[in-house]
């Protein structure tokens, strides 16, 4: 059974390879890539099921142990995070199968389906490394597939948004491998258990280098997941893509960063001196930045997709700030919103595509009454919004309440109070959307035949009927997040 | 003034790194703490449980050989993106395809000495565990091969000679190689990529067929490389 | 003291300075193409940061070796080498990609300047 | 590697990179680059890892030269675009 942990990755990745070799006509494609993601769901179930006993597994690939070979641990943390990234990609997958074929020619939509699963590989690729540079070329696998899915659309702010995603990618990717050589130079280790034993003797010979390379570590990753002085390519990526596309970046995608940095974090600094650990607390400063600015820019915004990358920036603010609070309970927060804000916003982008491909309109203020032509649609909007704004009863509440929870028992009640007035912010941005979708007037009469069809429209209503359930009984996923986050703080 | 964050960010870059040069372990020292017990561990046992003489393709191929499916999947990602990036319709301007030349002193040379390149690029591949070299070398060697045709018949005779269908598909087929080595591992009962571990017969040290899965996976690699080459190469010239 | 300790670590020093300037070239230019060379110098700094960490002073290459016992020889690190042969192929197929972008971008729009995308978007 | 030999090397390397930063042609630019790319295999090959100078003088060297050569083909030659 242990061999799921190696299968979690390689299943997608030989999803992808297969699309050039067996998908090349039709819809072949899809197919592939619906059977894939299908297989590794069911893979990320079944290792939910054995780690949330709460055992990890430790795969060594190749036979090798650790400080020689490779290790993949996965244990309840990233197969949650696993499972939820699935299920997402699920409803982005068969939304794409309408979305998609009509905006791209044939070549471009084959690769689509394999850049997709190329993606999704990184991704799951990077919550489950347990080496340092296994790490990096999951991270740069995941950022060339982002800058893939984003620039297959064959137009020019496309490919803007993708090339300036690309170069700073590259420089971020430049900082990981620096902060990476320079940690090895001082501890001779890769792997993060080993690495955990060998740093603290190392900071003390040699303490400027190893905070140097924390510090160019968390600029790189900090760059991957938009952490605010470093966000600027991600509102023009976000919302130049294709709506699937976007749902899945904005989702999933950012989350990747802010995961590697948790891991290392929890497996390896946190064993050290305190100058090391240090690392949350300057988080914590840029996230509740990002949580201000973010907002801010939010509400200036006219383009809806642009509004939903910038809230975004703030959502990755709230993660960073509950999860340097370093509380058990407040952690469990950060895990569940890293999940939820995939729901939401995969579901929110998802919506907005459903939007544009039936009336073609992108501007807020063109959204007036829109709820009463596309009703449905409108439903998984407005679910999409309360939760981010943190509604009682959604489960974007539910992640909220875990980290205000947190950050008080941990005698934070600054960090309690951003977040609840960033809550605040979040409705300033996200009511005058409903309420002019469901009350507003329509500028034109309404067309023939409003909603979209049904093959688009499930996969949007299954996300919201998800984050529904998660928001009325959140017990048994907190349960076993609890556990998890006491674990990841080696409680 | 317009670059000034750049500048602040580069100035900061600088200044964190100067402040670890002063204490960094000097240069080319015996006892820095690189060289530690799994430096040695490599050193020590590699011929014994790998079997072939150059250990850095022991390593690539064999103990991280999971990063190296990593990076042959980059090189997929890469090929991928650039080709939906360029199949799209033309766009305002003219797309200017590379012209092939008519000279006939470079048609000649050449027609003579690509079956040379390709000859020692297949040998830097299939010799990789034993001299320096291996399956990325060699395999940019027999794409650098197919370039060199590209650049002096032009795109078209090329598309001609390899079917932009057949590139794609050589590029799946070979990165899924990797994979079914990989699975191999787990078939004999072993894990994931395993070599040795699993049963797979090393054969004699120092022979053309040794190091088992490595030599195996050398060969996916080399011709994964080439393919990708010719992609890049051919739909970055246009045409295809 | 200080130069002398400078000499020793000339690999290091030198290998920092291609990475800024690789960076500043990365981060000021307006040209794109002009970019992605600034992001191969880079990264190649990186390169020979890692590669001079492996070095050791009168090492041999792990590459041809002899089976038995070993007397009294070293050999430089050969985890370094690998990590450096995986970022090189890294390295080749971003600019690669970046490059097709650049190429597609110029048909549509005719520049190669940051600057003037900006103004042509809005 | 501390012969005058190595130390001309990196001088080489850093006077190439600054050249490929400031020159405005891109040509001439990706010409430099080369020359750069084989003097640093040479570098890799003293600093006893001929593996890494192979791949280097193939890849860097080689492919990548060729894909500016080709980006530039297919786009324009200087960076000064006044005209």
């Amino acid at each position: 059974m242990d061999h799921l942990a190696v299968l979690l990755t390689v299943i997608p990745l030989s999803g992808a390879f297969f699309v050039p070799m067996f998908g090349r006509e039709g819809d072949r494609g899809y197919r592939v890539a619906l059977g894939t993601v299908l297989l590794t769901t069911a893979c990320a179930a079944a290792l939910l099921v054995i780690t949330g006993r709460g055992q990890a597994i430790s795969y060594y690939v190749g036979n090798w142990a650790p400080p020689w070979g490779i290790e993949i641990r996965v244990d309840a943390f990233s197969a949650f995070l696993s499972f939820s990234f699935s299920l997402v990609y699920l409803a982005v997958i068969a939304y794409s199968a309408r979305d998609v074929s009509h905006e791209l020619n044939p070549a471009a939509l084959r690769w689509y389906w394999s850049l997709m699963l190329l993606l999704l590989a990184g991704l799951l690729g990077v919550s489950s490394a347990a080496d340092l540079f296994n790490l990096f070329v999951f991270t740069e696998i995941y950022s060339l597939a982002a800058c893939g899915i984003i620039s297959v659309r064959d137009r020019m702010d496309s490919l803007e948004a993708a090339l300036k995603y690309l170069l700073l990618s590259a420089v971020a990717a430049g900082c990981i491998l620096l902060g990476i050589s320079l940690i090895y130079m001082v501890t001779g280790h890769l792997n993060y258990a080993h690495l955990a034993t060998a740093l603290p003797a190392a900071v003390a010979t040699s303490p400027r280098t190893v905070l140097a390379a924390v510090a160019l570590l968390a600029t790189g990753f900090g760059l991957k997941s938009a952490l605010f002085p470093l966000h600027m390519w991600l509102p023009d990526a976000h919302s130049s893509a294709l709506s699937p596309a976007s749902a899945v970046l904005s989702g999933i995608a950012v989350k990747a960063g802010i995961i590697a940095l948790f891991r290392l974090f929890a497996s390896v600094l946190s064993a050290s001196p305190a100058v090391v650990r240090a690392m949350p607390t300057f988080l914590a400063v840029l996230a509740v930045g990002g949580m201000i600015f973010g907002a801010l820019f939010a509400m200036t915004q006219t383009d809806l997709k642009r509004m939903l990358a910038y809230s975004t920036v703030v959502q990755v603010g709230y993660i960073y700030l509950a999860f340097s609070v370093l509380n058990p309970v407040a952690l469990t927060g950060a895990i569940l919103h890293i999940v939820n804000h995939a729901l939401l916003k995969g579901m929110l982008f998802l919506s907005a595509g459903l939007i544009i491909h039936r009336t073609g309109k992108r501007r807020i203020a063109d959204l007036q009454g829109i709820g009463r032509e596309m009703p449905l649609t409108m439903i998984a909007l407005t679910i999409g919004a309360m939760g981010m704004v943190g509604i009682p009863l959604t489960n974007g509440f539910v992640s909220k309440w875990h980290m205000v929870l947190g950050s008080l028992e941990a005698g934070q009640p600054l960090a309690a109070g951003v977040i609840l007035l960033s809550s605040l912010f979040s409705a300033l941005y996200y009511f005058p959307l409903v309420i002019a979708g469901w009350f507003g007037n329509p500028a034109a009469p309404a067309p023939a035949r409003p909603e979209a069809p049904p093959s688009m429209l499930w996969p949007v209503l299954g996300l919201g009927a998800v984050s529904l359930i998660l928001g009325i009984v959140p017990e048994p996923v907190v349960n076993v997040l609890g556990e998890a986050a006491k674990h990841l703080l080696g409680q | 003034m317009r670059h000034l964050p750049a500048l602040l960010l580069v100035v900061a870059i600088a200044y964190v790194l100067a402040l670890t040069l002063t204490e960094a372990p000097a240069f080319g020292g015996l006892d820095v703490p690189a060289r530690n017990e799994v430096m040695r561990f490599y050193l020590d046992e590699e011929l014994d449980q790998a079997g072939i003489p150059n250990t850095v393709t022991a390593i690539i191929f064999d103990y991280r050989a999971y990063d190296t499916m990593g990076e042959a999947t980059v090189l997929f990602t890469a090929v991928g993106a650039a080709a939906a990036v360029l199949a799209g319709h033309a766009g305002k301007l003219v797309a200017r395809p590379m012209a092939a030349t008519d000279d006939v002193i470079l048609r000649i040379v050449s027609r003579m000495v690509i079956p040379f390149v390709q000859v020692f690029g297949i040998y830097v591949v299939v010799y990789g565990h034993l001299s320096p070299g291996g399956g990325f070398a060699g395999g940019t060697i027999l794409g650098g091969s197919m370039a060199l045709y590209l650049f002096v018949f032009g795109p078209k005779r090329t598309a001609r000679k390899i079917p932009p269908a057949w590139g794609e598909i050589m590029e799946g087929a070979a990165a899924f190689w990797y994979v079914l080595v990989g699975l191999g591992g787990v078939l004999l009962g072993a894990n994931f990529l395993a070599n040795a571990a699993a049963g797979v017969p090393l054969g004699v040290q120092g022979q053309l067929f040794s190091g088992g899965a490595i030599w195996l996976i050398g060969l996916g690699v080399g011709v994964k490389v080439a393919a990708t080459i010719v992609n890049l190469l051919v739909h970055l010239a246009g045409e295809t | 003291m200080l130069s002398l300790d400078l000499f020793l670590r000339l690999n290091y020093l030198a290998s920092i300075m291609l990475f800024l300037i690789g960076l500043h070239t990365m981060l000021t230019h307006a040209n794109l193409i002009k970019k992605v060379m600034g992001m191969n110098i880079m990264e190649t700094g990186i390169f020979l940061f890692l590669v001079s960490i492996g070095y050791a002073h009168g090492t041999l290459s792990p590459i041809i070796r002899q089976s038995g016992p070993e007397q009294g020889l070293i050999y430089t690190n050969p985890l370094l080498a690998a990590i450096v042969l995986t970022g090189i192929v890294i390295a080749v197929s971003t600019t690669a990609y970046a490059l097709s972008i650049i190429i597609k971008l110029y048909e549509q729009c005719g520049t190669l300047d940051v600057d003037r995308l900006e103004k042509l978007r809005s | 590697m501390i012969g005058w030999f190595g130390v001309g090397c990196l001088v080489f390397l850093l006077v190439c990179a600054i050249v490929v930063a400031r020159t405005r042609d891109l040509l001439a630019a990706t010409i430099v680059f080369a020359a750069y790319s084989l003097v640093m295999a040479m570098t890799w090959q003293q600093l006893r890892a001929p593996d890494v100078a192979i791949t280097e003088a193939a890849l860097g060297a080689g492919v990548t030269t060729l894909l500016f050569l080709l980006a530039i083909a297919r786009t324009r030659r200087t960076e000064d675009e006044s005209a």
